[in-house]
């Protein structure tokens, strides 16, 4: 049985159709990497998933149990976790104070909670910041608390929303190793969307190709970057008939 | 029956006035509230102080108070400009509790100014064109004339508006702006312009209201209060930064108010002698917070309101 | 900049911790006054404090023009000719401060005794303070009806209270119907028998309108309407057409300033033509309201001076002119009451021969002031001290008074109740809108 | 156990303010026993009233950033539950206090469940809305006393320490000092437990707290009803200290934003920020407006300042006072 389900997903915003009747699985201890084009639909499929949005029609199925009807706060406690694009930085709180948020989703002991989130910063590496305020931590680091918070409730399956953007390929390196110790050491199943292709390449055990909200291919990801389709869904006719001519297809 | 039919007549038709009016003095906070996002708590203090300049210039000038209008907006719109390059500028930088905090400061700034300036007493228009008359429209239905006039300008400042938003370069300008700051900044629009000019048409329309409305309500420093608390609920209802909302949710606001005499004329026409005690007119205002509550949580946005 | 703020901390702190002085100058006698000199009712204020200071301006010194007993030696004799000192507090309408200040009054100032408080809600907080330290308090301006409800031991009144009022008015309706009222023919009774009443929601507002629904039931009126409305309200349309809607022969109200400047402009506006539209004081009894000019010509309000009373009482008009001298302009309800109430204080001085708070007590439950002392039309002053009501004086009076054009084309307050003092022939029945 | 021993353990607050906090405690509890004027006195309660409301208000609109105006009506069901339950039932305050809570606290989870279906600016309005009508019922409510208001018996013998009726403002002063120590306490706790560090996530961000699991709906509402426990609290006393209540003074509008304004003036999301606030608002209040309204005649412009001093802080600092501290702390290190 796999770990998640999601059957014929779709979600309308008023007329316009941002998911249609998508369909895939990810398997226990899996990663799977969602790529697509902008605005073909892979944040909103997140949000489906994840019970942020309320699918329209179709099905998801978390670990046995059917999420679609719940929200997003169920989801999550079920161990279905996320990481968002943008990690706003608390005035408040320090850094561990930020990752105990989440570990107390399994406890609501505070001794607990500290030393659930001080294992997860430093299985991360980030251990000597745990004193700082979020606003004082570099891009990367913050990246790496907002990994930790989501690790500190102790996920099945983690859901990652361009979690390399905005970082330098030295940094991106860094964060492939750590997301590969995550699922090898963790047995966390991953499924990541991203703009850095290689990053996806690297990581995923199995690729989703999203155009137009619709799912193009499915694939180890060296049969699905030659895919026709993904190539021209990702650069166009134009590039597709070019690359044709010049006989490198 | 007949009496309460005529009742209804008068309800409805001082309803729809006192909702014009209303949406008068709200227009100003939903056009600030659409741009950027803000809640003028000083709004109120906006409406005295076009008040006071009508009262204080007419004698001054020897002209009809209806024809300090102009300057009353012109007030209006350089407080409002001010305000913006002085304080709300400072205050977008940081939380709405901020901005909060921000615009009562300049509320209790504002009063208090007036009432160490002005003293504490109402004072009221004596001679001018509208003042002190009345116009009979029905059987029974009498319009006063500075409501009406406040009314017609209601309609017009909203068209007015309307056109603005929708139909000049300018306006539409504006509205990018408050759909995507961000964006309509790459886009060569300046933000900061906008966000001036937002708070001058606020202030001009609010100044030029309050010039209008003290040849019928007396002034004094504390008179914002009465009209912030209708106009919040009347933009809060039809969602704020909604021009088209406010209009409707100020009608809706003057009717709930005018029910009472038909409450009345319902109990003289049946006679229920068990209900006589039940007095109403204490609950005129319950009714329009206890209605926007109720509207607000089935509907949180708002009537007409686009954004959370 | 951290200087500054040490500095502002220790100068606050210095200030919190001024220690409670009292030096014991032999002659002096301090009377702490406690008035909303800011605030909504600031107007009100400068004239209860310049009535107070009038008073102690009289009682401190030999004024021969003068025939009141307190105007005919300097300070209190029985105490060895001791001054009077007012200490004057703002409470600007809040019953918390009030109190505050009358701790301020009784503990740090060592006051012998207080005076105020105007709002009926200030005075009952402070009146509290009082009878908690057993120092009598006497007010002269507050007319809630239950301040002297309470059984204080150390609270006297002397002005009439709302009730009192309110049955002035029944009285003058039902006068009205007999033909007493002074160059009115008995009007028939069916012609004022509805009333329309419109009190604001407040402390004062909520009494009146009681008081009003149980008087209008005792002399057989038929209450058609009694409207509670927010008081400072943006619109009174809806409570003036349902009042025109009752079909009254007489519309009541309680409102203070603001709100009856636009009672009137709405009823203008409505055109309403009642017979009789009466006030309950307070927002018709100043000068804005005056200021209206033709549209209140025929309106009454009950009050406890005018100013045509100095027409029948020479004292009056001897104050007055003092008064006039101080302020500018004549002596009002507000500055008659508050001088009363410092008058009676230094009656009550000069009965006790002593400033123990024992002896006020004393002094001020068996005191009689004959109504010549006074300016005011009353009877005299005499506290009650048993029986539902504590402390009241039952010697005083209202008046009710009508806006009329006088000779000079100004508008002013005539007497036209109690019928027998009345100054002016009563215009009936109202012009009407 | 550990919810107690959170409670006391101040250990992740700076030294140095900890050392100021003992310094302001040691005056408060020495201060009746130093030399003061009464007025003084009455400003210092107000200043022991002002802070414990404003922490209420800090529990929501601070930690958890829901902007709420509409505090007064919780100080209402207090103040009106002890007086009423002292008046017709003779009713000791110790056993009212809780009830008061209890039935504001009740009343919060009713209310709080719509109310938090808006956000920010929605919000704040309702809360104003729902104060306003609740107000507006009780001056027509004559169980209540309607706007006339109640008026609590004088029982007589001073002191009576069941019905807190004192002659002399020390015993009120230690009560309250009482209320406030055990409030800071339990707000250090509250700092410390699940809630406390949700509801900061909370502010920060309801997306993200709510894929880590947080019900964000009822974590509001559940410190709202913390926060109602407080202002409700005080609320009891004010009716035995003021012996005199009205819908006017314990639930106006003003009385609101008073409380909001010294808690965002001391520093909202901080512990000390509405200690801060009511220390330097009400001396301001008392002081200075009384000096300026009665003595000198410039009536208005104390709360014009006021308002300036509000408007500069908005503009330069959110934080408050408070935040000013902080900052100017981060940069000496």
């Amino acid at each position: 049985m796999a770990l998640l389900q999601v059957d014929k997903v779709t979600k309308r915003f008023g007329g316009l159709v941002a998911n249609h009747e998508v369909s895939f699985q990810v398997g226990q201890n899996e990663v799977v990497g969602l790529i697509g084009p902008n605005g073909a639909g892979k944040t909103t499929l997140f949000n489906c998933i994840a019970g942020f949005h309320q699918v329209t029609s179709g099905s998801v199925v978390f670990d046995e149990q059917d999420i679609t009807a719940l929200s997003d706060f169920q989801v999550a406690r079920l161990g279905l976790a996320r990481t968002f694009q943008i990690f706003q930085a608390s005035g408040d709180l320090k850094v561990v104070e930020n990752v105990m948020v989440g570990s107390f989703m399994r406890t609501s002991s505070r001794g607990a909670a500290r030393r659930a989130a001080l294992e997860a910063m430093d299985f991360l590496g980030i251990a000597d910041t745990a004193g700082e305020m979020m606003t004082e931590l570099p891009v990367a680091a913050q990246k790496r608390v907002a990994l930790a918070t989501a690790l500190a409730g102790d996920p099945k399956l983690l859901l990652l929303d361009e979690v390399g953007a905005g970082l330098n390929p030295s940094e991106i390196d860094g964060l492939i190793e750590l997301l590969q110790r995550i699922h090898g050491e963790r047995g966390v199943a991953l499924l990541l969307t991203e703009h850095v292709l290689e990053m996806v390449m690297k990581l995923s055990h199995r690729v989703i190709v999203l155009e137009s909200g619709r799912k193009i291919a499915e694939g180890e990801p060296a049969q699905v970057v030659k895919d026709p389709e993904v190539v021209r869904a990702y650069l166009g006719d134009h590039y597709v008939k070019r690359q044709k001519e010049n006989g490198d297809a | 029956m007949e009496e309460l039919g005529i009742q209804i007549l008068k309800s409805a038709v001082s309803g729809l006035i006192m909702g014009l009016v209303f949406a008068l003095v709200a227009l100003g906070l939903t056009v600030i509230f659409g741009v950027m996002d803000i809640v003028n708590f000083a709004h109120g203090e906006f409406l005295m102080v076009g008040m006071y300049t009508s009262l204080l210039t007419s004698p001054l000038l020897g002209v009809d108070p209806v024809l300090t209008l102009p300057l009353a907006g012109l007030v209006g719109a350089v407080l409002g400009v001010l305000c913006y390059f002085g304080l709300i500028r400072f205050l977008l930088r940081g939380p709405m509790i901020a901005q909060l905090f921000g615009t009562f400061g300049l509320m209790i700034f504002l009063r208090n100014l007036a009432l160490l300036f002005m003293g504490s007493e109402p004072r009221i228009v004596h001679e001018g064109w509208l003042v002190g008359k009345s116009i009979l429209v029905g059987p029974g239905v009498v319009l006063e004339s500075t409501k009406l006039a406040a009314a017609v300008l209601s309609l017009f400042s909203f068209a007015v508006v309307w056109w603005f938003i929708n139909r000049t370069k300018v306006g539409k300008a504006i509205t990018a702006t408050s759909l995507d700051a961000e964006g309509a900044r790459y886009m060569g629009i300046s933000t900061e312009y906008m966000n001036a000019l937002a708070w001058a048409v606020g202030g001009a329309s609010v100044g030029v209201a309050g010039g209008l409305l003290v040849n019928f309500w007396p002034v004094e420093p504390g008179v914002g209060l009465l009209f912030t608390m209708i106009a919040f609920a009347t933009v809060a209802l039809g969602g704020f930064g909604s021009v088209r909302g406010a209009l409707v949710a100020g009608i809706i606001i003057g009717f709930i108010v005018n029910l009472p005499p038909v409450w009345d004329a319902i109990l003289r026409s049946i006679d229920a002698a068990g209900l006589r005690g039940l007095e109403i007119h204490s609950f005129k205002y319950t009714m329009v917070y206890a209605v926007y509550f109720l509207i607000m949580v089935l509907r949180p946005q708002g009537l007409f309101g686009w954004k959370q | 900049m951290r200087k500054i703020a040490l500095k502002a901390a220790i100068g606050l702190l210095a200030v919190m911790l001024v220690p409670a002085m009292a030096w014991a100058a032999p002659k002096e006698i301090k009377i702490g006054v406690i008035y909303p000199l800011t605030g909504p009712a600031a107007a009100a204020g400068r004239e209860l404090r310049a009535g107070a200071e009038l008073a102690a301006e009289i009682a401190n010194q030999v004024m021969p023009g003068i025939n009141m007993d307190m105007a005919k030696n300097a300070g209190i004799k029985s105490l060895g000719g001791a001054k009077l000192t007012l200490i004057i507090k703002d409470h600007q309408g809040n019953p918390q401060l009030g109190a505050d200040l009358a701790k301020k009054l009784i503990l740090d100032d060592k006051v012998v005794g207080i005076l105020g408080c105007y709002y009926s809600s200030v005075t009952k907080t402070v009146s509290a303070v009082c009878e908690r330290y057993g120092v009598p308090m006497i007010n002269g301006s507050s007319t809630s009806p239950t301040l002297t409800k309470r059984g204080f031991k150390w609270f006297w009144r002397t002005t009439p209270h709302d009730k009192w009022f309110t049955k002035d008015l029944f009285e003058f309706l039902v006068g009205l119907t007999k033909g007493r009222a002074k160059g009115v023919k008995a009007v028939p009774m069916a012609e004022i028998n509805t009333l329309a009443a419109a009190c604001e929601k407040t402390e004062w507002g909520s009494n009146v309108a009681i008081e009003i629904k149980n008087f209008a039931k005792e002399y057989g009126f038929n209450l058609a309407s009694n409207i509670l409305y927010a008081a400072k309200s943006p619109d009174l349309s809806s409570e003036v057409q349902s009042m025109i809607a009752a079909k009254p022969g007489a519309m009541l109200f309680a409102s203070y300033t603001s709100d009856a400047l636009l009672m009137i402009k709405t009823l203008k506006s409505m055109k309403a033509k009642p017979k009789i539209i009466w006030g309950q004081d307070a927002g018709f009894d100043k000068p804005e309201f005056v200021a209206l000019g033709d549209d209140i010509v025929g309106i009454l309000t009950r009050s406890v001076f005018l100013p045509s009373v100095v027409k029948m009482k020479p004292l009056s008009g001897q104050v007055n002119e003092l008064y006039v001298k101080m302020m500018g302009h004549d002596l009002g309800g507000a500055s008659a009451r508050s001088f009363t109430g410092l008058q009676t204080w230094v009656y009550v001085l000069e009965k006790a021969g002593s400033t123990e708070p024992k002896a006020i007590q004393a002094a001020c439950n068996t005191i009689s002031i004959p109504g010549a002392q006074l300016v005011v039309p009353w009877v005299g002053i005499k506290f009650s001290t048993k029986g539902e009501e504590i402390g009241q004086n039952v010697l005083g009076g209202g008046l009710i008074g009508q806006y009329q054009k006088q000779k000079d084309g100004k508008i002013g307050l005539e007497v036209v109740y109690p019928f027998d003092i009345a100054t002016a022939p009563m215009v009936y029945p109202f012009q009407g809108y | 156990m550990e919810a107690v021993k959170n409670a006391f353990d101040f250990g992740d607050m700076p030294r140095s303010e900890l050392g100021l906090a003992a310094a302001a405690l040691a005056f408060l509890l020495w201060f009746p026993a130093m030399p003061h004027s009464s007025f003084g006195m009455a400003t210092m309660i107000q200043f022991l009233m002002f802070s414990l409301y404003g922490m209420g208000w800090n529990l929501i609109g601070g930690y958890g950033g829901q902007v709420d105006l509409g505090k007064a009506q919780y100080v209402g069901i207090g103040a009106y539950t002890t007086a009423v339950m002292m008046i017709r039932w003779d009713v000791p305050f110790w056993f009212s206090m809780p009830v008061g809570m209890a039935l504001a606290v009740g009343y919060s989870f009713i209310i709080g469940y719509p109310l938090f279906r808006l956000k920010g600016h929605y919000f704040a309005i309702a809360t104003i809305a729902t104060s306003l009508v609740l107000k507006d019922l009780f001056e027509v409510w004559d169980f209540v006393g309607g706007a006339r208001g109640l008026e609590l018996p004088l029982k007589g013998d001073f002191p009576n320490w069941l019905y807190l009726q004192f002659r002399e403002d020390y015993y009120y002063y230690y009560i309250l000092l009482g209320m406030l120590l055990v409030g800071l306490i339990y707000m250090n706790g509250f700092r410390h437990s699940r809630l406390g560090y949700q509801l900061r996530a909370i502010k920060d961000n309801e997306h993200v707290a709510r894929s880590l699991g947080i019900d964000v709906h009822w974590s509001k509402i559940k410190a709202y009803a913390m926060a109602t426990a407080y202002v409700a609290m005080v609320g009891s006393f004010h009716a035995c200290y003021n012996f005199n209540i009205e819908p006017e003074d314990t639930m106006s509008l003003d009385l609101s934003v008073l409380i909001a304004m010294m808690a965002m003036l001391g520093g909202a999301g901080s512990m000390w920020g509405p200690i801060i606030g009511a220390a330097i608002l009400v001396p301001m209040k008392n002081y200075l407006g009384s000096w300026l309204g009665g003595q000198a005649g410039f009536a208005g412009m104390d709360l014009a300042m006021y308002g300036l001093i509000i408007m500069i802080i908005a503009a330069a600092q959110p934080r408050g006072v408070y935040g000013i501290v902080e900052a100017m702390r981060a940069r000496r290190r």
